[in-house]
């Protein structure tokens, strides 16, 4: 249902929109009886002539059941939802496969910046490709991230991958994705950051391993030159910049 | 000042309980989220950080003792006052509510002392979490304080005439109230270093 | 207005004289080096004088049932305000987060021990 | 001494600013909640312009620049919620009704009352007072979390967002005084005979409602300390570079945030609950069981904070917990909504204005509260939190409650406060305008919310998956019916103020009702009641088999 509205273009991406697609049928089979039932009130018991209203308290067994066994029906409705939110969530926010990669993401305001692991596959090492604005990512693998902020809340949201997670400063944030098609999707910040937050957007663009080794030659060649003076790659020393700001 | 010009609303107890007592028990009830919201902050930061024990190695283990001492005195003469004036013994029960307010005053200016030492000693409300935290959560309390101290004035005052004796009572329950938030407050911040 | 007394009065001055023992030992086990000792002493402490308050200052037994009731549920509030927050505060790392400014601060303070004068 | 003299006639000002009668004062937060009603409305408007038509000047605005954007929808959701919502359903309702419903002359602590209403009024001056300050109003959105919101060098309004704080911590200060002196009223000021389960249920709702907020905004108020002192004195509670936390402020917020929506909704039902008891002439359906899931909700309420918090950082492994208990508070809720429309079972329903607002709020909450599920189960917030599937769920609920279920009130109870009927046609009207062009405002922006519209942009230009030809017209959409929908307000005004002069007079009783206001004089006077009534019988004794009369009011001795 929500593949109408969105591309799906991560692993997990279907499992929430079948998540969604059995809560809007369970809701919406509740929300039709009940407006029918209402309205049907409604119109069977408009005033007329002659007819009194009845007494009734609502306290008998033969009239509390008709509450008391919609009552069990929600509660039943309500495991059936509950169930499948959690392995939806278990599934997205606590288990993560391993990785293939490993990525890390800044935000602040108002821009997303990258840090991938360079040719030679290690994190933290000189030849890491930083990149402002833009994750290339490769289809088909599984990637963990993790999340920091330099000064406030934001959130990455990569609504195609049905992601989303706040970046809080001080903290880092881990999770995964794993990308299933090709193209360029867009990366919003959920959390509102400040006057530039509309501005905050980017792109993840999703290649295939070709176009991807061939965007890391490109850009391990222009990087080397700026891997010194680059981004700082934990949080205390980020912190530092948020202290030179006020 | 007679019952009658009151609202009858006011007069009324459905309930059992007085309206004044009544009131004041949702006062102390909120109270107890306010102070009970900051406490646990404060619990779960102190936990959380064991360098903030070298702040609190600072804190003046006697000058809260003695202020906890203060604090428990004076409780004592305003459950006193109430005894006073439910025995309609109105000039005692003011007597004793002027003597808990001083209590109150003495325990401000102890507070003030305090405070001073430790500002010449270089720590203030933004020295660092520990010291935000024993700023805040003790001046909120001093906050109750002085507003108590200054209430049971009032009170005293109509209670000398034998007027609202029924507020005797009721300033008192909120005393014992802050007294009781500062029986936690000193182990907290003065005690567990 | 309240002419009939609803409480009886107990001995005050002797709640009050076991009170102030009970501060001078918290005092004296604050004194105690063995930490766990000190954090009893003052804790239990306070515990006990707060139920003597509550019980003869403020007479809380002679109320109505729901009073301590209430203040109990409040406290209850408190509780699941603790246990709610706590995971994410008090910790400083759980499943997938890492609170490295917390950790940072932890570290650097306990390793240099003389507190910074601003 | 200084207590006021009881049914003396006093001055203009003693009467109209000074009062300490309930009715005055009652009429005191409704006018107030109605004019900051219109500034909120007015917000709303610049910003869904600034939606719906990108770019262009507003009307009776200007350019919308990101900052001005910011703080408009600041402002909207504060004002709404807390100058609109808590004021007129729980302070000029509960004032209005609580003394004459339970067959009492006031307030059991008028002057306390009296106390409430003005710092209310100071608060309001301090909000309005932040639009003109540098930098402008408070920008950081109604949950303000910190470091924005604590740092004037990231949310850029520095003075605003301190007297923002200031000013929400005033009107909690307001709301717990009200709040405390609702809950003794109706537990000491009883008429004679008026048992527990006497009592109707609007007052109970209040109560529960004033209890609710009394044990959730604690832990707040300390958080706003905190917070105030971020802000001004260089502490660093919320900073994570100083041994603070932001999370902290989050849970604190979301602690009283959570509670609040049941604040508001619990007196929104009690005022249905007496509207449709009266218009269908049937007793309220299980009323003891309407009182227990209300009370559980109340209860429920406490645990669930953390479901706004699902992305936010906390531990993944706690969501499942409040996925749980967010699962649980929709049972007593939906069991609420099914004791309403049985009540209306065997029932001879008149549509007046009252009811067909009554109806409505039942018809339209129930979309606001299914739609909740989407966002409780933390599965699929991941997708939707933050969109503007969240603007579309808790509008579906908060207008209803804070609009609909309040011009139900205010029609069902406005002979009995002015002493004259409104107009029955303008008041249908009205209520069509309004109820329709609500539903084509909001049901677009479900749409645009799963279609991953995120909240708080003024602009989607940077996004193009946000840009796609289809969404702009759901959202231009949504800001010409919102447009009609303000159109539609001024036939109410007109009729208010038309009506208030010109309306038929009122009887006493002219809607044939069980409950005590209504055997005063409209208005009633200073003082309340000539005779303080004894009760005798619940408030919802309609259609009683046997009996001349289809009703039998509370006070009438057989």
């Amino acid at each position: 249902m929500l593949v109408r509205y969105f591309t799906e273009a991560s692993t997990y991406a279907h499992n929430i929109d079948d998540l969604f697609l059995l809560i809007a049928v369970l809701v919406g089979f509740w929300l039709i009886v009940a407006e029918s039932v209402l309205f049907w009130l409604i119109f069977t018991f408009r005033r007329k002539d002659g007819r009194a209203s009845q007494h009734i308290t609502g306290e008998e067994k033969r009239h509390t059941r008709w509450i008391t066994i919609p009552h069990f029906l929600v509660i039943l409705c309500d495991i059936a939802i509950v169930i499948p939110a959690i392995m939806v969530w278990y599934n997205i926010k606590q288990n993560m496969p391993p990785a293939d990669h490993t990525v890390r993401v800044y935000a602040q305001q108002w821009a997303w910046s990258f840090q991938q692991a360079g040719p030679d596959g290690l994190m933290g090492t000189p030849d890491d490709i930083l990149t402002v604005g833009d994750l290339h990512v490769v289809v088909n693998t599984t990637y963990h991230f993790d999340l920091m902020s330099r000064d406030v809340v934001h959130s990455f949201a990569v609504p195609s991958f049905r992601l989303k997670q706040d970046a809080l400063p001080g903290r880092t944030i881990s999770g995964w994705f794993r990308p299933n098609r090709v193209g360029t999707y867009d990366i919003q910040c959920t959390q509102i950051c400040g006057i530039g937050h509309a501005l905050m957007a980017g792109h993840v663009i999703v290649e295939t391993p070709q176009a991807h080794a061939a965007w890391l030659k490109r850009e391990s060649s222009l990087s080397a030159a700026h891997a010194a003076a680059a981004l700082p790659a934990r949080s205390p020393e980020s912190s530092a910049m948020a202290e030179v700001r006020r | 000042m007679s019952t009658a010009s009151k609202p009858i609303s006011n007069t009324r107890s459905a309930s059992g309980i007085p309206s004044a007592r009544l009131i004041t028990w949702w006062v102390i009830a909120s109270e107890i989220l306010i102070f009970g919201g900051l406490i646990a902050s404060y619990v779960m930061h102190r936990i959380g950080h064991p360098e903030w024990r070298a702040a609190a190695e600072h804190t003046n283990t006697y000058a809260g003792a003695f202020n906890t001492f203060v604090l428990l005195t004076s409780s004592l003469f305003a459950v006193l006052a109430f005894k006073a004036a439910d025995s309609q013994n109105g000039p005692r029960a003011a007597k004793l509510l002027r003597l808990t307010s001083l209590g109150g005053f003495l325990f401000l200016i102890i507070k003030g002392f305090e405070w001073t030492h430790d500002i010449h000693e270089g720590f203030v409300l933004s020295s660092g979490g520990f010291w935000s935290y024993y700023y805040t959560v003790a001046g909120l309390h001093g906050l109750h304080v002085l507003a108590g101290a200054i209430i049971m004035l009032f009170v005293a005052a109509d209670a000398a005439k034998n007027q609202e004796l029924q507020r005797v009572e009721c300033v008192g329950l909120y005393w014992h109230f802050v007294d009781i938030i500062w029986i936690f407050l000193f182990p907290l911040l003065y005690i567990a270093k | 207005m309240t002419t009939e007394s609803h409480v009886h009065h107990p001995n005050y001055v002797k709640v009050w004289a076991a009170l102030v023992v009970l501060l001078i030992l918290s005092v004296l086990g604050s004194m105690s080096s063995i930490r766990a000792a000190v954090l009893i002493a003052a804790f239990g402490v306070a515990l006990v004088k707060a139920y003597l308050v509550a019980r003869n200052f403020m007479h809380v037994g002679v109320e109505k049932k729901w009073i301590p009731y209430l203040l109990v549920v409040c406290l209850a509030f408190v509780a699941i305000l603790f246990a709610g927050v706590a995971p994410d505060v008090m910790n400083h790392s759980g499943l997938h987060w890492e609170n490295n400014a917390a950790k940072h601060a932890v570290e650097s303070g306990t390793q240099s021990a003389p507190p910074k004068h601003e | 001494m200084n207590t006021q003299v009881l049914h003396a006639e006093p001055g203009f000002f003693r009467k109209y600013c000074w009062s300490t009668d309930h009715k005055v004062i009652a009429m005191q937060y409704m006018f107030t909640g109605l004019i900051m009603a219109l500034i909120g409305g007015y917000l709303a408007y610049v910003f869904r312009m600034q939606l719906g038509f990108p770019n262009q000047s507003v009307p009776g605005f200007g350019i919308v620049t990101p900052g001005r954007y910011n703080a408009v929808v600041t402002m909207h959701g504060s004002i709404m919620i807390f100058w609109v919502a808590m004021p007129l359903l729980i302070a000029a309702f509960g004032n209005f009704l609580i003394p004459l419903m339970i067959g009492c002359d006031d307030m059991a602590f008028p002057r306390i009352n009296r106390l409430s209403y003005q710092i209310f009024l100071l608060s309001i001056v301090v909000l309005i007072a932040s639009f003109f300050v540098k930098g402008g109003a408070f920008g950081g959105a109604w949950t303000a979390y910190p470091p924005l919101s604590a740092s004037g060098a990231y949310n850029l309004t520095p003075e605003g967002a301190t007297m923002w704080l200031l000013a929400v911590a005033l009107e909690f200060v307001a709301f717990l005084l009200g709040g405390i002196n609702f809950t003794v009223t109706t537990m000491n000021g009883r008429a004679p005979g008026m048992k527990m389960f006497d009592i109707p249920i609007v007052v109970w709702m209040i109560v529960l409602a004033s209890i609710i907020f009394m044990a959730s905004v604690g832990p707040l108020i300390a958080g706003a300390i905190m917070l105030l002192f971020d802000q001004t004195m260089a502490t660093g509670f919320y900073d994570p570079t100083r041994g603070g936390d932001p999370l902290l402020w989050q849970h604190l917020f979301w602690f009283f945030g959570h509670p609040e929506v049941y604040v508001v909704l619990l007196p929104a039902m009690g005022i249905v609950a007496e509207i449709i008891t009266v218009f269908a002439r049937k007793k309220l359906f299980g009323y003891k069981t309407i009182l227990y899931t209300a009370w559980s909700t109340g209860v429920l309420s406490f645990v669930v904070w953390a479901h706004h918090q699902f992305v936010a950082g906390i531990d993944p492994r706690m969501a499942n917990i409040f996925t749980v208990t967010t699962l649980l508070i929709s049972i007593p809720i939906a069991e609420m909504v099914f004791l309403y429309i049985a009540t209306l079972y065997g029932g001879s329903i008149r549509l007046h204005t009252p009811m067909l607002w009554a109806l409505a709020f039942i018809a339209e909450f129930m979309i606001g509260g299914v739609t909740g599920i989407f966002l409780g189960a933390s599965g699929t917030d991941i997708y939707l939190h933050d969109t503007y599937f969240v603007i579309a769920h808790f509008h579906y609920t908060f207008v209803p409650i804070a609009i609909i279920a309040m011009f139900a009130g205010l029609t069902f109870w406005y002979p009995k406060m002015f002493g004259r009927m409104l107009n029955e046609t303008l008041g249908k009207i009205h209520f069509w305008g309004t109820v329709i062009s609500f539903n084509v405002i909001f049901i677009p922006l479900f749409m645009t919310g799963v279609a991953g519209d995120q909240r708080r942009v003024y602009s989607y230009a940077q996004f193009a998956e946000q840009m796609r030809p289809a969404l702009q017209h759901l959202r231009t959409i949504s800001t010409v019916a919102l447009l009609v929908m303000l159109a539609f307000q001024v036939v109410f005004v007109i009729n208010f103020f038309w009506s208030m002069r010109h309306g038929k007079r009122a009887e006493d009783n002219p809607w044939l009702s069980n409950t005590l206001e209504w055997t005063v004089s409209s208005p009633p006077p200073h003082g309340n009641f000539a005779e303080l009534p004894t009760v005798y019988r619940g408030p919802y004794e309609y259609g009683l088999p046997g009996r001349a009369l289809d009703y039998w009011p509370q006070d009438a001795p057989n």
